[in-house]
């Protein structure tokens, strides 16, 4: 029997534990320790329509129990990535969830149907600036997140997953974003935060801010997962810290049908199958499947 | 650009997630000496490779070149700085810990006699090109700079241990020539010394150096100190500006020629 | 030379560490380590017009660098503090913040008239829910949150903060908080956060949710304290997570006047007077004064 | 209602932050007997106090009650629980930890002969109560409770060591009697024994040991044990609902007589 199987959106996943876009890349630098395939699925690095080179230096720094990130979303572009990356990695027989971005909708759609054919799933990530909207990310303004979200979904026949940012409420975003039409959401994306140098009295990274990820944001995850099942019938992929199995499952308590592991690779490339083999171990010892996990803390006891 | 893949640069090691013992752990003035045994790294490393070691309860890594290795031994030098490196140099004997390695791309062998410019625990990148260049009967010159004499056991612990001799400077003029230690690596090249020039030390040494030895038409290269996660290339945060496009320093780096880098 | 004495709101302060609201009661506990006047304030448990009993237990629980509270807003109410409390710290020395809260303006006013006589600054707790605005706090809906600070301003002669949430926007909210004539602001309150109990398979905390504070949430305070400061003449008290002098450091490049500390006395009793000695230690080595220090991460170069 | 003060409660001893050296870890089947030097806490604790101990990585204290003091030795019972308690049975011996004490109200001097009725580390908290009554020559009688067989050594390092014996209950029968431990003191309070009773343990033994006290007239007292950050009357966190109001474990407690707890 296996206990982690699990069905997301139509797509079969041996286990639900999956790679967090931005922390595993196009998984070619991890593949010679384990098959890919093995893992949940990969989530890769934010795709945006033309070649981005990112933030200046310092781009990471850590904080107590997390890390900051300013990468500025550095990646090659759609193109280089389906010439290069993608086709390899459908090869490795792994499940792919292709991250998305642009600066406005149409680009978003434009990365979405060149992605498609090796996308398994496709993430939007809403978290990047509205260039045309004042700067307020997409994820922030219900209306020009749903604008986007249509987009895509027109783009694509592959199911759609709106990545929510905690930086702001997010139920008025997630409700108009269901009216748009998306199947599913992922959160949480990084919350926004502040390191200073005390040597040169300045922020430490090369942007100012960044993104706060790892254990210490993981409260405000289960948090955010929770409220959200609440009021959505659609499926979530959560993540925000997970490190070990006891982490994944209270995700999968709050509401998490899969769950993303990101800043944790980075100590531990192994990280995603350990902490599936460790779920697995848990709900062994117990008789139950992963899916007699997921939402219960919200059913009756 | 993302880090070029591993299947386009095959020559590189393939890096895993290795246990190391800490068997010993002792000051060197500000600076402390951990030596581990790490049988499943033997031989593992090249001159200027470096390894990604964790640190109980930090989220993060810190990576750290390999000052030297010895069969089952393993050597490094970490100068306590911030809340990462300050727990790394107080762990006591008998810690295990675990370090991504071998990583990153290595100093070329020397092809002709080499000039070492150091600064500070920039010493542990340097001292394997040392060895393997006396070893290839090259002469080895080694000019070390550090604010006061506080390095004095360091050069010792390192250079030292070869015989070489270190041409010290301190800023303070407290121990050894006062000043930089880029005036000796001057004089030599001022002298026609063919020299490849080795620094790794504060950004600024290693500038300073790197323009010195271009305009005296010398190869040099540098190991450049970039904030990383995930030390593999994949996190993209270890960028550096190149004339041929932007690199990561993990895996394209963390030494570059000199003429490569955008001073 | 005092390196460590600002003036703030016209109040003087011997150092700039005070203690945060709920973690340090009225002082009592803590009278017979040190006398409390050695500290730079002590800021009350939030006071209310009637007593509250607080939440359900367990109403605090770890997690990786911080802590969940939930305790419910439990306290005697304002008339027990005036009779027992606050005249009895007065006459320790110690300055002397009250924090207040109540389910509409006219609690806050109320409660801000009665406490005047002992405080040297009133901290208006903004997070409370507001009963008559849907139960959204307060420090979410910018026109309600001025409402309550005009009540409390016209009921007392002594310098107001607004306490700010980080679980919104915080901009607006100060905005319309100058508007209404607010003196000062301190930040940040707690951020909302969930922890699931495995066992139980339910939320661990009887409140099901909770406030994050301690190490895990400084990166958050860091940058709200920062971008506050680039968007307003008026002082700062900083908080959330220091534990160090070097955190209190942070906090004052980003542009924070006074720093409490709260979680880290849990730990350690004797927090503010450590985190004072080496904020002390560390201006000392570098021949600057605290002020040296506030905002110096906005100033060229 | 907030905790009384201290003035209020004068006869409290007042509590500071003490330095503990880790003398000894052993394990005592799933518990672990942590010994420490102590020598700024000697002789203060009454039985049934306990300390907020401090976990190297951890932002909290933890709550740990006092099992055996002598002299500058101290013991506790650890049972790994949470993050915290897992990292506190894996410290080494020299790990310098600071705690707070000594903090709470503890147990009432027995004034008859007693039961105590223990289940897990629950132990910890009657110890130095027994020992008291065995003292003052009162008679002991002990009813520990467990899962299956685990508890036999920790059975024998705490009563077994003052020469007590144990009337132990497992749930599975794998050792001494099958069933709980309220059995025993049910057959010995239904013979008409005159005893004060002490329970510390999950809340249901100590709810099912009150209860039966209660029902036969006896005075019953119980540690109750509820999450707790300062440990000291200031965070609030610790409410206990009594017939009185409420209360707060830390500073009222975390012993409360049987009937004044709203069960
Ligand atoms: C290839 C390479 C080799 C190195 N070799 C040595 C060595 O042999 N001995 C030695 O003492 N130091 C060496 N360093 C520098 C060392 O990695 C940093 O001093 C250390 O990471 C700082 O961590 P921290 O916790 O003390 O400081 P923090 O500022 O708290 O570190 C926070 C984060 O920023 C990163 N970071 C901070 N400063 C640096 C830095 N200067 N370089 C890279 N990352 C940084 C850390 O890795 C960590 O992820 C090397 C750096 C690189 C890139
Ligand atoms: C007065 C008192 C005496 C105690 N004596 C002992 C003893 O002698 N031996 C022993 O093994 N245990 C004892 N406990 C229980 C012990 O404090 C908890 O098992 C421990 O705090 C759990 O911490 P954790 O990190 O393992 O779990 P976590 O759940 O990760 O702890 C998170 C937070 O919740 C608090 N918490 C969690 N469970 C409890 C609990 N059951 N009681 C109180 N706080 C809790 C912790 O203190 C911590 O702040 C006592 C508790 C109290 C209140
Ligand atoms: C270095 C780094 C880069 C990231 N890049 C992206 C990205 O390109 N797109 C995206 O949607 N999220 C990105 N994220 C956010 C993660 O996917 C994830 O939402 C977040 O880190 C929380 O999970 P964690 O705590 O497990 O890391 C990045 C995170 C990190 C640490
Ligand atoms: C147990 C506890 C109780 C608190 N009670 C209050 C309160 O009554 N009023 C208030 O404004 N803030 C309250 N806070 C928030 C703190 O004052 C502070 O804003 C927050 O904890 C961040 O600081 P820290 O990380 O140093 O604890 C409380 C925090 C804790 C941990
Ligand atoms: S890509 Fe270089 S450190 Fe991650
Ligand atoms: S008031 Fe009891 S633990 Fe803080």
């Amino acid at each position: 029997m296996n206990r982690l199987e699990v069905e997301f959106l139509g797509v079969k996943f041996p286990n639900p534990i999956v790679t967090a876009s931005g922390t595993f890349n196009f998984g070619r630098e991890y593949a010679h320790l384990y098959p890919l395939a093995k893992l949940g699925a990969i989530t890769t690095k934010g795709v945006s329509p033309r070649p981005i080179t990112g933030a200046p230096t310092p781009r990471i720094t850590e904080t107590p129990m997390g890390m900051l990130n300013a990468i500025g979303l550095e990646n090659k572009g759609v193109d280089a990535y389906v010439a290069d990356e993608l086709p390899w990695l459908k090869e490795q027989g792994a499940r792919v969830i292709v991250n998305v971005f642009g600066d406005e909708p149409a680009h978003f759609a434009a990365v979405a149907t060149k992605v498609s054919p090796y996308a398994d799933l496709i993430e939007v990530n809403l978290s990047c600036p509205n260039v045309h909207g004042g700067n307020l990310p997409f994820a922030h303004d219900p209306q020009a997140a749903a604008v986007v979200l249509r987009a895509v979904k027109d783009a694509t026949d592959r199911p759609v997953l709106a990545k929510l940012s905690p930086n702001g409420p997010i139920l008025p975003v997630a409700a108009a974003l269901e009216e748009a039409g998306v199947d599913g959401f992922s959160l949480i994306n990084t919350l926004l935060g502040m390191r200073m140098d005390l040597d040169r009295k300045r922020p430490v990274l090369g942007n100012r801010q960044g993104g706060l990820s790892g254990p210490a944001i993981k409260p405000v995850a289960v948090r955010l997962v929770y409220e959200l099942f609440r009021n959505t019938d659609l499926p979530i992929l959560g993540m925000g810290g997970v490190t070990t199995g006891e982490d994944a499952l209270e995700l999968a308590l709050a509401g998490a049908r899969l769950v993303a592991v990101g800043t944790a690779t980075f100590a531990d490339p192994y990280a995603p199958l350990r902490i599936a083999a460790e779920v697995d171990r848990l709900l062994a010892g117990r008789g139950e499947t992963w899916l007699d996990w997921v939402g219960a803390a919200h059913t009756p006891n | 650009m993302t880090p070029q893949s591993l299947e386009v640069n095959a020559e590189r090691p393939r890096w895993d997630d290795h246990e190391l013992l800490l068997s010993e752990n002792r000051p060197l003035g500000p600076h402390h000496l951990l030596r581990f045994e790490a049988p499943t790294l033997a031989s593992r490393f090249r001159p200027g490779q470096f390894l990604n070691l964790n640190v109980p309860g930090h989220v993060l890594r810190r990576p750290l070149a390999v000052l030297r290795q010895e069969g089952d031994d393993l050597e490094l030098v970490i100068t306590p700085f911030g809340p990462g490196t300050r727990d790394l140099v107080n762990l006591p004997p008998g810690t295990r810990l675990r370090a991504l390695a071998p990583l990153g791309n290595g100093f070329p062998a020397p092809e002709e006699d080499v000039a070492l410019v150091s600064g500070g625990a920039g010493v542990a990148a340097l001292l394997m090109t040392a060895a393997a260049a006396l070893k290839s009967g090259r002469r080895v010159h080694v000019f070390h700079g550090a604010p006061g004499d506080e390095d004095v056991e360091l050069i010792k612990a390192s250079y030292g241990e070869l015989g070489l001799e270190v041409e010290y400077y301190s800023e303070d003029g407290s121990y050894g020539r006062a000043g930089l230690p880029t005036a000796g690596l001057e004089r030599l090249l001022a002298d026609g010394v063919a020299v490849g020039v080795y620094s790794v030390g504060p950004y600024g040494l290693m500038r300073a150096a790197a323009l010195l030895a271009l305009e005296y038409d010398r190869p040099a290269y540098v190991s450049l100190d970039v904030h990383m996660a995930c030390g593999v290339g994949a996190c993209l945060s270890c960028a550096v500006l190149t004339k041929s496009g932007q690199k990561h320093a993990c895996v394209d780096g963390p030494v570059f020629a000199a003429e490569e880098v955008v001073w």
